[in-house]
């Protein structure tokens, strides 16, 4: 598998040098360390939890963005694949006789299997047309699905979904899949596998001509290639890994239920891949550790979370819809030109004064809210861990300076940042 | 008999409220080429500043600012936010407008709240206007399906009759032409959208009271909205009209007959497995009609799509 | 011997109106022809006609012998036939090189493959140099097709016709809007990239035409009014008439 | 962005550092509910009501174990099933053993499974689910287990307390059933079909029906068919906006009779009905309000509403949760020691903050409580709810409902 991914990852086959293999590795086996070293720095169960979720929402983003980002493709619904694959892996934990032949590791092929199957069945009048259509038919078919959930109980176990216990399946090499820790390893291979195996997709005549589609399905159709079945290929490839993530979740949470296939897991999976970065294979996975971290941990923060992530969601929209990947690979040519250091100092400047004018305009939305919606009498407060009266001037005034402010700062030093960047991506000769 | 009667009157409510914002949508849709995923929000700002504006001024001030209101944000969101991602293309437009949705439901959280707001009608339409076998048919049902078919009539009007309507229907279909007559197409654009989300608006003071004014009023009106014009043909407005009260009737009567699943297979031929709480058809014998009511429009939606993929009433697929 | 491309009373109408009224036409294998007409003759009508973008409202297609009617583009495609667009059709995110190779990936077989990969392949990579070498971009191959000079995306175009090994080529208006230079260019990579293969174009530029064709129809109101060799097309007095007497009413 | 992820970051740090800090001095309680999202409202509002009890009824009465006081961690599980597991366990890392939580029996479902399997495989720091609201009666039937208890009476024994009512009416002959399409609306029909059979065989249910939960924009249809019935009551499970949807749109549509439900009270679902629901909307719970039981009721209600003055104790069973609580941890000598706390627990007599004495029963951790049927009205309200000027008055009580019900719970202890 690793040689398979170096020898793809670099532009020419004739050109596999040493050095262009061992770059186009260096990110894999950096991931492959991590994963293996972090759970030794985060020990406490819930931190490995949080992973787990994470690497989970990390293979189906990387399945939807096989639709959007590399298909071109809009889905309403993609959750009902992972869903699906999801419960079927429930019914087979529950199946006593089969489920103690089988090792749990395994188990995630049968959800890819069940994901695909559903992706097949929908794909073939769905993939027909890209575009607006697409969306649609997605949205219905999720709607469909998701209230089938609370009529078709035999199979979906109504509002309180099913459950069973991983722990019965065949041990696997003497494991028994007991402890978080051990559920934390079998998850990480399954990443880096559906990982790989999505990567190299990408790299194959269907993936690259799931991308031709996208930019021009005409052109495509003009080379031989049926633009929908191009599209149904992909779809029913994007049904297999969501159906592997959510046969995980079967795993690591032993319990699915209505919300794993409803419209609002389909939007969180578009909102964490768009965040993340549609026109990079790595922008999902970026968007889904961003965002598990956000829905986990500044949800403990502020009550607000969900506001301040539509406020990033469609400020990410307009401004940089290439996502947190797209801002970063912006600096690739500053980096080649090996003069990113111009621009430290410039973003310090600006951004950091940018980031002050944030979290005083975060702290002013907390306080409104404080004073809003917070029973009457109750004036104490806490924001950036330092607890007030929110009915005292002091805090407004701080509130509203910093916000100002940083703002303020930010925009007048807005130009400065614009040159430093223009002359960052120009070479020195000159000629840009 | 009597009854068919009270469910047709129902029904209309329903379709007439759902038309008011389709319209809109379907418009918006026929001149940007973008589905509005956020129209149903700006529904829900017309109730709940509606609302707001009952408190201090009372219903029909509410009924007259709040759709003013919400046309002139929905003109801004044109303005300053889709003109600006139309440059990415269709799919970044259409998941603007669904972290607008996002956004809007969170803003009116972070406003008013998580509970239902005590929005009510006006007293003076608080009397049972008449009464079918027993069956009263509320004042405000009438005023509310007044209302609809005034705008109706008023929209076609303005839309057929009209030189600013037929300035907008030359610009829907060629904006270039337009532009070079030397009439201003995005303000034109602007105006449209304006106009759309303000009839969302309309829909959301007068509906606010019946069906409640509550954060996830949006939500769940706003797919079958969508539903509602893909079903009608996307951007033509006697489809919108068309399939709304199609949808309005489908749901109302199959909530008001308890059609059974098990008669339908019956019929068939089919035989009823026993003992039935064993068999893994159950749940598909137990379904009545009213369970299955409203996700009647999604699988209309569906079959439609895979049919006649441009609607009952569209021009071809775009 | 059976003709490459043989349209027999091909009918096509918009509503009401007819544009293509009954043509036939027979063009041979390795023929050059072209067909050239005033504005709004029905030139690219045709054209998206026989490559089955728009179904026919009568009459036939025959494509070595094969019936093309109700074939969608891509069956058409992998039948041997392969087109060009008047506006430039690339794929503009990726790059020249990748646009070449997608351009291959049929002909060479590899279908629907999810299972190699095309970085490893040799004839993949060989091939798409080889097309880069003959429509001199090998020097923009890593860019991005979107970036390229307007000729050098015509260039491109060509290229990704031809590619696929098609016998049968169709160019819509190669040359529109370039300059002389860039023209001639192009005009002499036409020729040596569809050595030994039939090539149907539609053209205004006379001068590409009389340089190019062996055989030319002139299409009015979507009728063929002539065929023939150059010199007897632009001695037919009802082709100078048409064509002439309409390029007189255009200025 | 990059804040959050260092803020993460830190959290994680100090959460894997946390957990040796079960400390001495406090014993900590996880809150496990909504509090973002459409119910933060209820879910808001009982995490008051718990750190008014904590504090009002163990802490400034000197804790328990000579001096260790209660303190409630609040944790938002934004009603989902996968993310009270995650909290769970983000409990469980801070050394927290007892986990209080009640909207949805979905997550209940979940969380008891969680929790039971957690027990088996970490015998060593072991929890307790401390339920106060979830009313499926298979959580004390089929799935019960030692480490659930119920504080609140199951859908089954209030089920049984209402028929109770109706069935002394000989005005009703005919009684609709409706409710939500999801476990807990087809229990409520169920039961109620059953026990009216037991209890007055010559009702006719002239209807019993599901509807989508939480998808109905209106119930006009269903007003029409309930009123071209002529039932003279109404059953429902309804709750939330389901809940004020239907009683608002039957009441509108001519219907006159009375409407026994579950929840139609606090949150803003009692201001909201207002004048329309007096005199029909008839709710069986537990916890006398009005009038209060006893002084010291009053005295905290009013001490309560000093502190939350838009708050409502809707949930009057969380004082109990509290005080039982409390009273065993002091028998049991331990707090970390959660068997014995559970042992306590079970057979526990306690004389109820709002009248009545009440008992845990141990065959299947089911509270055994006082349920009343209040009418929602503005007669005679000492504590109105939503600051409405209405409230719920208690018109019927069954003492200790359902005492002797059956159970199929088969607990196996430790």
């Amino acid at each position: 598998m690793t040689d398979q991914s170096t020898t793809n990852a670099s532009k020419s086959a004739q050109g596999v040098r040493a050095g262009s293999m061992m770059l186009a590795l260096t990110p894999w086996c950096i991931a492959a360390v991590a994963l293996l070293v972090l759970p030794f720095i985060f020990t406490a169960n819930s931190a490995i939890t949080i992973m787990n979720q994470m690497a989970i929402t990390i293979i189906f983003a990387l399945a939807y963005n096989m639709l959007l980002g590399q298909g071109g493709m809009l889905s309403f619904g993609h959750a009902v694949y992972a869903g699906v694959g999801g419960f079927a892996c429930m019914h087979i934990i529950n199946n006593d006789a089969f489920f103690s032949q089988l090792p749990l590791p395994l188990l995630p092929i049968f959800g890819g299997l069940f994901g695909m199957g559903l992706a097949m069945i929908v794909g073939s009048f769905s993939t027909r047309k890209a575009g607006t259509v697409f969306a649609m038919i997605s949205l219905g078919v999720g709607e469909l699905i998701a209230a089938c959930s609370v009529i078709i109980v035999a199979f979906f176990g109504g509002e309180e979904g099913i459950s069973g216990d991983r722990t019965y399946g065949l041990p696997f090499l003497g494991v028994e899949f007991l402890q978080q820790i051990e559920v934390y390893y079998l998850i990480a291979v399954w990443l880096m596998l559906s990982a790989a195996l999505m990567y190299l997709y990408s790299r194959t005549p269907l993936g690259r001509m799931a991308n031709a589609v996208r930019d021009n399905p005409e052109r495509a159709e003009f080379l031989g290639y049926s633009a929908r079945w191009v599209r149904f290929y992909s779809f029913v490839a994007s049904g297999f890994f969501a159906g592997i993530a959510g046969a995980l979740f079967a795993i690591n949470y032993e319990i699915l239920t209505e919300e794993n296939l409803n419209t609002t897991q389909s939007g969180i999976i578009l909102l964490v891949t768009f965040l993340g970065g549609v026109g990079f294979f790595f922008g999902p996975i970026l968007g889904a550790i961003v965002f598990t971290l956000v829905q986990t941990v500044l949800s403990l923060q502020t009550e607000l979370w969900g506001f301040y992530l539509g406020i990033v969601f469609v400020v990410t929209v307009m401004f940089f819809p290439g996502g947190l990947a797209g801002l970063i690979m912006m600096h690739v040519p500053a980096m080649r030109l090996g003069k990113l250091s111009v621009l430290a100092l410039p973003y310090l400047r600006t951004l950091g004064a940018g980031f002050v004018g944030c979290l005083g305009a975060a702290a002013l939305i907390e306080m409104v809210f404080h004073v809003r919606h917070a029973s009457v009498g109750d004036h104490e407060m806490t924001v950036y861990w330092t607890t007030f009266d929110s009915h005292t001037v002091l805090p407004w005034v701080l509130a509203i300076a910093a916000t100002v402010v940083g703002f303020w700062i930010a925009r007048a030093t807005a130009p400065s940042l614009a040159a430093a960047w223009s002359e960052a991506n120009t070479a020195d000769g000159g000629q840009p | 008999m009597d009854l068919i009667l009270v469910n047709l009157i129902d029904g209309l409510v329903t379709g007439l409220l759902l038309f008011m914002l389709s319209a809109g949508l379907t418009l918006i849709f026929s001149m940007m080429g973008v589905l509005n995923f956020a129209h149903a929000s700006f529904y829900m700002l017309g109730a709940y500043f509606a609302f707001q504006i009952s408190l201090a001024l009372g219903f029909w001030m509410g009924l007259l600012i709040a759709p003013l209101v919400v046309g002139v944000m929905g003109a801004g969101v044109e303005r300053y936010g889709l003109r600006r991602v139309h440059q990415y293309g269709h799919v970044p437009e259409l998941i603007f407008t669904f972290g607008l949705a996002l956004l809007i439901e969170e803003l009116v959280q972070f406003i008013w709240g998580k509970n239902q707001m005590p929005y009510e009608g006006p007293d003076i339409l608080q009397f049972t206007a008449f009464a079918i076998a027993g069956n009263s048919i509320p004042a405000y049902k009438i005023f509310m399906i007044f209302i609809s078919v005034a705008i109706f009539i008023g929209l076609l009007w303005v839309l057929t009759r009209t030189r600013v309507g037929m300035i907008i229907q030359a610009a829907l279909t060629y904006p270039k032409t337009v532009e070079a007559l030397g009439h201003n197409v995005p303000l034109i654009f602007m105006g449209v959208f304006g106009v759309g989300t303000a009839l969302a608006g309309v829909a959301g003071v007068i509906a606010g009271p019946v069906l409640g004014t509550f954060p996830g009023m949006a939500f769940v009106l706003g797919s079958i909205v969508f539903v509602t014009i893909v079903i009608g043909g996307l951007g033509s407005l006697w489809g919108a009209l068309v399939a709304s009260l199609l949808i309005g009737w489908i749901t109302t009567f199959s909530k008001a007959y308890n059609l059974r699943m098990e008669d339908l297979l019956t019929t068939f031929g089919f035989t009823k497995p026993e003992p039935i709480w064993d068999s893994p058809w159950r749940d598909l014998w137990s379904i009545t009609s009213p369970q299955i009511a409203d996700i009647l429009p999604y699988v209309l939606m569906v079959l439609i799509l895979i049919f006649r993929p441009y609607g009952l009433f569209g021009k071809r697929d775009a | 011997m059976t003709p490459a491309l043989e349209l027999a009373d091909l009918r096509k109408s918009f509503g009401k109106t007819e544009i293509i009224r009954g043509v036939d036409l027979s063009i041979g294998k390795g023929e050059r022809h072209a067909v050239i007409g005033p504005n709004g003759a029905g030139k690219s009508t045709l054209f998206n006609l026989i490559t089955g973008r728009f179904p026919q409202s009568g009459g036939s297609i025959t494509l070595h012998g094969t019936d093309l009617a109700g074939k969608a583009p891509f069956e058409i495609n992998r039948m041997g036939l392969s087109r060009s667009f008047q506006i430039t059709n690339i794929f503009p995110k990726m790059t020249v090189f990748e646009n070449v190779r997608c351009s291959l990936l049929w002909s060479l077989g590899y279908r629907y493959n999810f299972w190699s990969m095309v970085g490893r392949s040799r004839a993949l990579t060989e091939g798409a140099e080889e097309i880069l070498e003959q429509i001199n971009l090998t020097a923009r191959r890593d860019l991005p097709a979107g970036v390229l000079s307007y000729a050098e995306q015509r260039a491109l175009e060509i290229g990704i016709t031809i590619a696929g090994g098609a016998d049968v080529i169709m160019l819509d208006e190669p040359t529109a809007g370039m300059s002389h230079s860039e023209t001639d260019y192009i005009v002499d990579l036409i020729r040596t990239v569809t050595t030994g293969k039939t090539l149907v174009m539609v053209e205004h530029d006379m001068g590409v035409v009389f340089g190019l064709a062996d055989q030319i129809s002139v299409l009015v109101y979507g009728e063929i009014i002539a065929t023939g060799t150059p010199e007897a097309v632009r001695a037919n007095p009802k082709v100078q008439e048409a064509y002439l007497g309409a390029a007189l009413e255009d200025h | 962005m990059r804040t959050s992820i260092t803020l993460g970051l830190a959290t994680a740090l100090t959460l894997s550092v946390s957990a040796f800090a079960a400390a001495a001095d406090t014993i900590k309680i996880a809150f496990i509910d909504p509090l973002s999202g459409p119910f933060a409202g209820t879910g808001t509002n009982g995490l008051h009501q718990y750190e008014f009890a904590a504090d009002e009824l163990v802490n400034k009465k000197g804790g328990v174990l000579g001096g260790d006081t209660f303190e409630i961690v609040a944790f938002d599980n934004k009603i989902s099933p996968k993310e009270s597991l995650i909290q769970l366990q983000v409990a469980i890392d801070q050394g927290i053993r007892y986990i209080a939580q009640g909207n949805s029996s979905g997550v209940a479902n979940a969380l008891t499974e969680a929790i039971q399997k957690h027990n088996r495989r970490n015998p060593e720091d072991r929890i307790l689910f401390l339920n106060y609201s979830a009313v499926d009666p298979a959580l004390t039937n089929d799935k019960c287990n030692f480490w659930h208890f119920r504080f609140d009476a199951n859908a089954d024994i209030k089920m049984d307390a209402l028929t109770d009512v109706i069935a002394q009416d000989d005005g009703i002959k005919k009684v609709y059933i409706i409710g939500q399409d999801y476990s807990f609306g087809k229990a409520v029909a169920a039961a109620a079909v059953r026990f009216i059979g037991e209890k007055r065989p010559d009702i006719e249910i002239v209807g019993n029906e599901l509807h989508p939960i939480g998808k109905v924009k209106d119930f006009t249809p269903y007003s029409r068919k309930i009123v071209a019935s002529e039932a003279d009551a109404i059953i429902t499970g309804n709750w939330g906006a389901d809940m004020l949807g239907l009683g608002k749109s039957v009441l509108e549509n001519g219907y006159q009779g009375p409407i026994f439900t579950y929840y139609a009270a606090a949150d803003g679902i009692t201001a909201a009905f207002g004048e329309t629901g007096e005199g029909a909307l008839r709710l069986v719970a537990e916890g006398q309000i009005n009038p209060p039981a006893n002084d010291r009721a009053a005295a905290y209600y009013e001490a309560f509403k000093a502190k939350y003055p838009d708050g409502n104790i809707s949930q009057a069973r969380i004082t109990n949760v509290i005080e039982m609580l409390a009273r065993a941890i002091d028998e049991a000598g331990s707090a970390t020691d959660v068997v014995k706390v559970a042992y306590a627990l079970e057979g526990m007599e306690h004389e109820n903050l709002w009248g009545g004495t009440i008992k845990m029963r141990e065959v299947d951790h089911q509270l055994i409580q006082d349920v009343h049927i209040h009418a929602h009205t503005d007669d005679g309200i000492t504590f109105d709810y939503d600051n409405s000027g209405y409230g719920i008055k208690v018109e019927n009580t069954v003492s200790l409902a359902a005492m002797d019900s059956e159970t199929s719970c088969k607990m196996r202890r430790p």
